[in-house]
């Protein structure tokens, strides 16, 4: 295609890329703190509740922000982690790790959603049949909640790939390192008539988006349809 | 082996700046990587550790901030810029800036188009230079203020407001938008873009001076910047 | 051995009561709302009572005195709920096998296969409990149970969705369980019939509160009782013992009042078995009847004469050390001028005792 | 009058019948899985057949073939659900009212407190359905059917979780609603003694199909359908008038066999009522037996006598223009040499007749 | 309090403003989406549910620009609603439009799975009861949907208080009539040691949003005890 620079491309190969891998690491962790929300009784529930909602509530500049003092090269977790060989500032690392905090508070309350409309009773049920706590979650709860993990994580793989504020605060915009679609379209947007180019970009990533969307849509309508005995 | 140059650049610099990079790039089968965006989150990125090579700000204040980090190498006054005042009408007729400017008469009620006056350099020395002859406190409600220099343009060039306030380098390139006057250079604090090299290695010093080639002046002149050597 | 002591309080309910049951089955009867579910419950672990001590077999499973508390998935207790609760999510076939994983001991496919072909589920193994009927769901349910390979069972009202025919199939199952398997049962069931063919020992709950508790055969032809247990159903049981199947088809049953005839097998000779005979089945006559339809016509001894709701009574009649009840109208009694001690005949009907009234053992 | 014909497949299961009922109770029987609910849920429009035509009282509800299909909302058919689908987020008195609003009369509120009081809910009005027993459950939910001034009633198994005396009460009403406010009643069940106490019409319902339709007491009287209503149950319906309360309590009722005594209460002297006798309970004799305490022998004479399970054999008898059927052993047929068109006494014990066998008109 | 200027008082009230009105005026017309997406079976379902979730995917700047120009006052809608006297552009009705739009999929996705968690049988057993369609909706589901509306509405308010991209883009930063917090707070970290004021505006804001969400768990998990039978 003519109508895509090779650095349009390279940043839609990045933003894939990076919503991938934000969403797939933060989906157990999201699930897990479903459920901790959703049906244990803990101390400093309010605050893990809180926390992960921080980044809808924050300006996604000041969620950056944050993300850069913590995990900067010369910060202390960015420190620490540099050790290990792991460094995110300025990398796709750090882009996917900025989506996936942007995007972790809608995957937590979808999954949380549907972990509250399990009946209990099915989970006594397994239980009374022998399964522990995780078998029950796994052969029970897990599959029951399917429909609302696959819409938390599409939720959160479409706000990943529009990420923007975090993302250029954090890692900033390197082409072919960590200029994602959205990062990608700003720049053109810096462009004088480059509304076009930003156009192009804009329909790709709504293109990637909504495809992934559909694609999720109907799986959940399949999972349904198993569940209500239809298929 | 080609060399690689990391380029932290104010995101209003843009257009002119991939040309420039383009052209160094051809000429010593380098390659550049430049990354646009504010010149504030630029400069706390430096800060951070950001593995940049050069700056170019579009506010000496955040290059004062990288200075401190004591990261930069060299650092000069790259280019020079001037402010407008635009309409988004065709027709509107050119005016005088002076203390007798009714701007309100102007805007007939619509808004005028600024970026963030308190933090965005094209806004800072907009509001000063209104601030000079005395039209600030009349005007200061019915400024707009965009998050940047391009989002002050999309708005008149919109028609969302009729009037704005930009660089003469970006009235330039929109087609959309007529210069009606041009702010005098004393009614404002110098408008000043500086560099910085950060590393020491050979791409960044060959492009680091390919900045302020003739070649680029040409370029960044045709964007209606003024070179500073 | 079930020893179950238990005090909740519900808002507006509070259960106490304490029972320590022989192994068998061990019948929980009582009017909606007695807290018959609430103590099976307990039992699985799926309530933590205020107070409360249970445990089968010798293993304590709750003992809030000693702060013991066995979560329900450690208990190893098979439990067909009231409502289903199969698994959406899960065909039949794996709703059916979901225990298997966890019994100690792995069940062979015969199992499996038996259990289905008793609950007729073959054609359904592939579907999804929602496209299934009402009673599909509960023979699903109890299928379940069946399979988890526990060390007890609990079944709160299992075959109240099924129909006369299907429960007829699937009681001698349980029968089994009891005597060939071993396995104690803790049974909720409103029919006095199921409750009468399978229980060792029945227990009468009535608003929290245990109403009635024994041995069956008590409990049951227990006068005071009946009219908690269903007016038609009350009734004795008598032990017997098959003596053999004569030509006609018809069984032959050695009882202390002398030989009953039943109009259907019921086991090789040697057999022992329980008789449930309803006590409005029982005619008596004061001499031997000649030219009746009924076969059974035994001896007997009126031990007590107890008025019942008016204008009927009860008598109690020894047949050797048996007891047997017969419900007659006072008309009847005054006409045959029936009083305690006098000698009568029971005439009982083959057909009468339907073939859900024999009871193994 | 109510039409029904539907035509329907699911995976593995057809649905096609066809029966058109007089009014008073249909009651549908079936073994599970038989398609009841199927045809319930069709009825109140909770299911579009692929085919078929219902009709209430001459409107139609129902008819594919002029693409009519009432929205259930439209249909005012009250119906107690198999599982009782009680509104959770509503206590029991906002579920009990939830059809009032509906109504096309007001209902007075004296109304609701006698269903409240029939059903036992008192205390439970201001529970939360989480909070109630399984048979607490199903009784709100025939309150809340029995409450929204249905045009109909449609019930699927109501009495399933039920004991026995909650049952006793609820009957009662139920003849009531047939009978005074002459209700349409769509009746499923597993307890044919319900089935034979309410329904005016029974339909047989065996995979899909509809296996036998007719008058309530021509169909339980059916010996070809015995074993389909499970083998204790098979028994005919005769027709009599209370005649009177005798001095001791006992109610006098005229047949065509005789005068029949009953051991409670039956009604209004004049009030015609139906007598449902159980074959195993009728014993014959060839002379007229003395001395025994049954009470009721009516002379009959042998129409028909039709092997059942052996080694019984169902022995049909005429008392007049009334149809009587015992099951016998056949020994018995042999020792008492009965063969058809002979006279005998058909002895019934007074209490073997259970008030729930006596029914309304 | 002297440490929070005559300005950032106001940035505080229209802020909860802003995101009040938001989340008000999107709930009814967010509960109707997602009940037509989630019960109902139309042509354009795929294009409505993929229409919804732009806000979410696009980056917020470009949402912004779509709005000014639907909105500016010579734009096609703004036109319009200008003679109706409603301007949006550049007033603090236009901010909450802006939140409104951003927080829009978010509120529908909740809201959406909450009722698809709902059992249709019992909406059934209603209609049996006599209750149109209306009126089971009103009485059976939306009562048993609460605690996914209020997730959905606390959701909606956090993002609407968080929100900056979009809203800077459409209605700029007019302090006292555009000027939210996020803008504020922006503002603030554009300038050189600016950190400290911004973190104040943070601390407010964060507060701000929390408290609505402790408060809006408290209440659901009273809707949902007193479901369970507890309350
Ligand atoms: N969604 C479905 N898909 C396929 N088969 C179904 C579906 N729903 C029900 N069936 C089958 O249709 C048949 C009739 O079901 P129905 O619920 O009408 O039975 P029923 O007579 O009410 O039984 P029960 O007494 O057990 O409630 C059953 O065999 C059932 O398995
Ligand atoms: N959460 C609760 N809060 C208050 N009371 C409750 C609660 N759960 C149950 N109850 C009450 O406890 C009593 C016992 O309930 P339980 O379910 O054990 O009855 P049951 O004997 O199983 O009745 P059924 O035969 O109707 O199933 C009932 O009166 C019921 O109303
Ligand atoms: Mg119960
Ligand atoms: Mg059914």
């Amino acid at each position: 295609m003519n109508w895509l620079s090779g650095q349009d491309w390279q940043a839609v190969a990045l933003s894939l890329k990076v919503a991938g891998w934000a969403t797939a690491l933060s989906l157990p962790p999201g699930i897990f703190v479903a459920y901790a929300l959703a049906r244990w009784r803990f101390a400093g529930r309010s605050i893990v509740n809180g926390l992960v909602h921080l980044p809808l509530i924050l300006p996604p500049v000041v969620t950056g922000y944050l993300l850069l003092i913590g995990f900067a090269p010369n910060g202390p977790i960015g420190g620490a982690l540099a050790k290990i060989g792991l460094t995110l500032a300025f990398t796709w690392k750090g882009a996917a790790l900025a989506a996936g905090v942007m995007a972790f508070p809608l995957m937590v309350r979808a999954i949380r959603l549907a972990i509250e409309a399990v009946d209990p009773k099915l989970e006594e049920a397994a239980a009374t049949l022998g399964a522990s706590r995780a078998w029950v979650f796994a052969t029970v709860t897990l599959p029951l909640i399917a429909p609302g993990v696959l819409a938390g994580a599409i939720t959160a793989y479409a706000k990943a790939m529009g990420e923007f504020g975090a993302t250029i605060t954090f890692v900033s915009n390197i082409p072919g390192q960590t200029q994602t679609l959205p990062l990608a379209i700003y720049s053109q947007l810096q462009v004088p008539g480059g509304e076009a180019d930003a156009a192009r970009l804009v329909v790709i990533s709504v293109t990637l988006a909504l495809g992934a969307l559909l694609v999720s849509e109907w799986l959940a309508r399949r999972i349904a349809a198993r569940i209500a005995g239809r298929g | 082996q080609a060399g690689e140059v990391t380029v932290f650049a104010a995101a209003s610099m843009k257009t002119a700046l991939d040309e420039v990079a383009k052209s160094w790039e051809e000429k010593t089968g380098d390659s550049a990587h430049i990354s646009y965006a504010g010149s504030g989150a630029l400069a706390r990125q430096i800060a951070a550790g950001a593995p940049a090579d050069i700056y170019i700000s579009a506010n000496p204040g955040w290059m004062e901030t990288v200075a401190r980090t004591g990261r930069v190498q060299a650092q000069e006054d790259l280019l020079a810029n001037r402010l407008v005042l635009i309409a988004h009408d065709p027709q509107a007729s050119q005016v005088t800036i002076g203390p007798d400017l009714d701007l309100e008469a102007l805007l007939k009620g619509g808004k005028l188009a600024m970026s963030l006056v308190n933090s965005v350099p094209a806004g800072q020395y907009g509001k000063a230079a209104l601030a000079h002859y005395g039209l600030w406190d009349a005007i200061a409600p019915d400024v707009a203020q965009a998050d940047n220099v391009r989002a002050t343009l999309a708005m008149v060039a919109l028609g969302a407001a009729p009037y704005g306030i930009t660089y003469a380098t970006d009235a330039v390139a929109e087609p959309r938008v007529h210069v009606v006057a041009t702010f005098p250079d004393d009614s404002h604090p110098p408008i000043r873009y500086p560099a910085a090299r950060l590393t020491d290695t050979e791409a960044a010093q060959s492009f680091y001076e390919a900045l302020t080639s003739p070649a680029a002046a040409k370029i960044f002149e045709a964007q209606g910047f003024h070179t500073l050597k | 051995m079930l020893e179950i002591s238990l005090r909740h309080r519900l808002s507006g309910f509070t259960l106490d009561l304490a029972l320590s049951a022989p192994s068998g089955v061990t019948a929980l009867f009582g009017p909606s709302g007695a807290g018959k579910t609430t103590v099976v419950n307990a039992v699985a672990g799926l309530l933590r009572p205020e107070q409360g001590r249970i445990a089968v077999g010798g293993e304590v499973l709750l003992d809030t005195g000693a702060n013991i508390c066995l979560p329900p998935h450690k208990r190893r207790i098979g439990y067909v709920f009231q409502d289903a609760r199969l698994f959406p999510h899960l065909s039949v076939r794996a709703n059916l096998l979901y225990g298997r994983r966890f019994a100690p001991v792995s069940r062979d496919g015969a199992e499996f296969d038996r259990v289905v072909a008793m609950l007729g589920l073959e054609a359904l193994l592939e579907r999804r409990p929602a496209a299934l009927s009402g009673g599909e769901k509960s023979r699903v349910a109890l299928g379940r149970a069946l399979l988890c390979a526990p060390r007890m069972l609990l079944m709160d009202e299992p075959l109240a969705a099924l129909d006369a025919a299907r429960k007829e199939e699937i009681l001698p199952y349980f029968e089994r369980l009891r005597d060939e398997v071993q396995l104690p049962i803790l049974y909720v069931s409103h029919a006095p019939a199921e409750v009468a063919r399978l229980a060792t020992s029945v227990a009468l709950i009535e608003a929290g509160h245990l109403r009635g508790f024994g041995p069956a055969r008590e409990v049951l032809s227990d006068p005071g009782l009946a009219p908690s247990l269903g007016m038609r159903e009350a009734g004795a049981v008598i032990s017997g013992q098959v003596a053999g199947q004569e030509a006609d088809g018809l069984a032959r049953i050695e009882t202390a009042g002398g030989p009953v005839l039943l109009p259907y097998p019921t086991g090789q000779p040697g057999q022992a078995l329980r008789l449930r005979i309803h006590a409005g089945d029982v005619t008596l006559a004061r001499g031997r009847p000649e030219g009746l339809s009924a076969l059974n016509i035994l001896p007997a001894r009126i031990t007590q004469i107890r008025p019942a709701e008016a204008p009927s009574v009860y008598v109690q009649l020894a047949l050797g050390p048996e007891r047997l009840l017969a419900r007659l109208t006072t008309r009847s009694v005054a006409a045959l001028g029936l009083t305690e001690g006098m000698e009568c005949h029971a005439i009982i009907k083959a057909m009468s005792v339907a073939s859900e009234d024999v009871l193994g053992r």
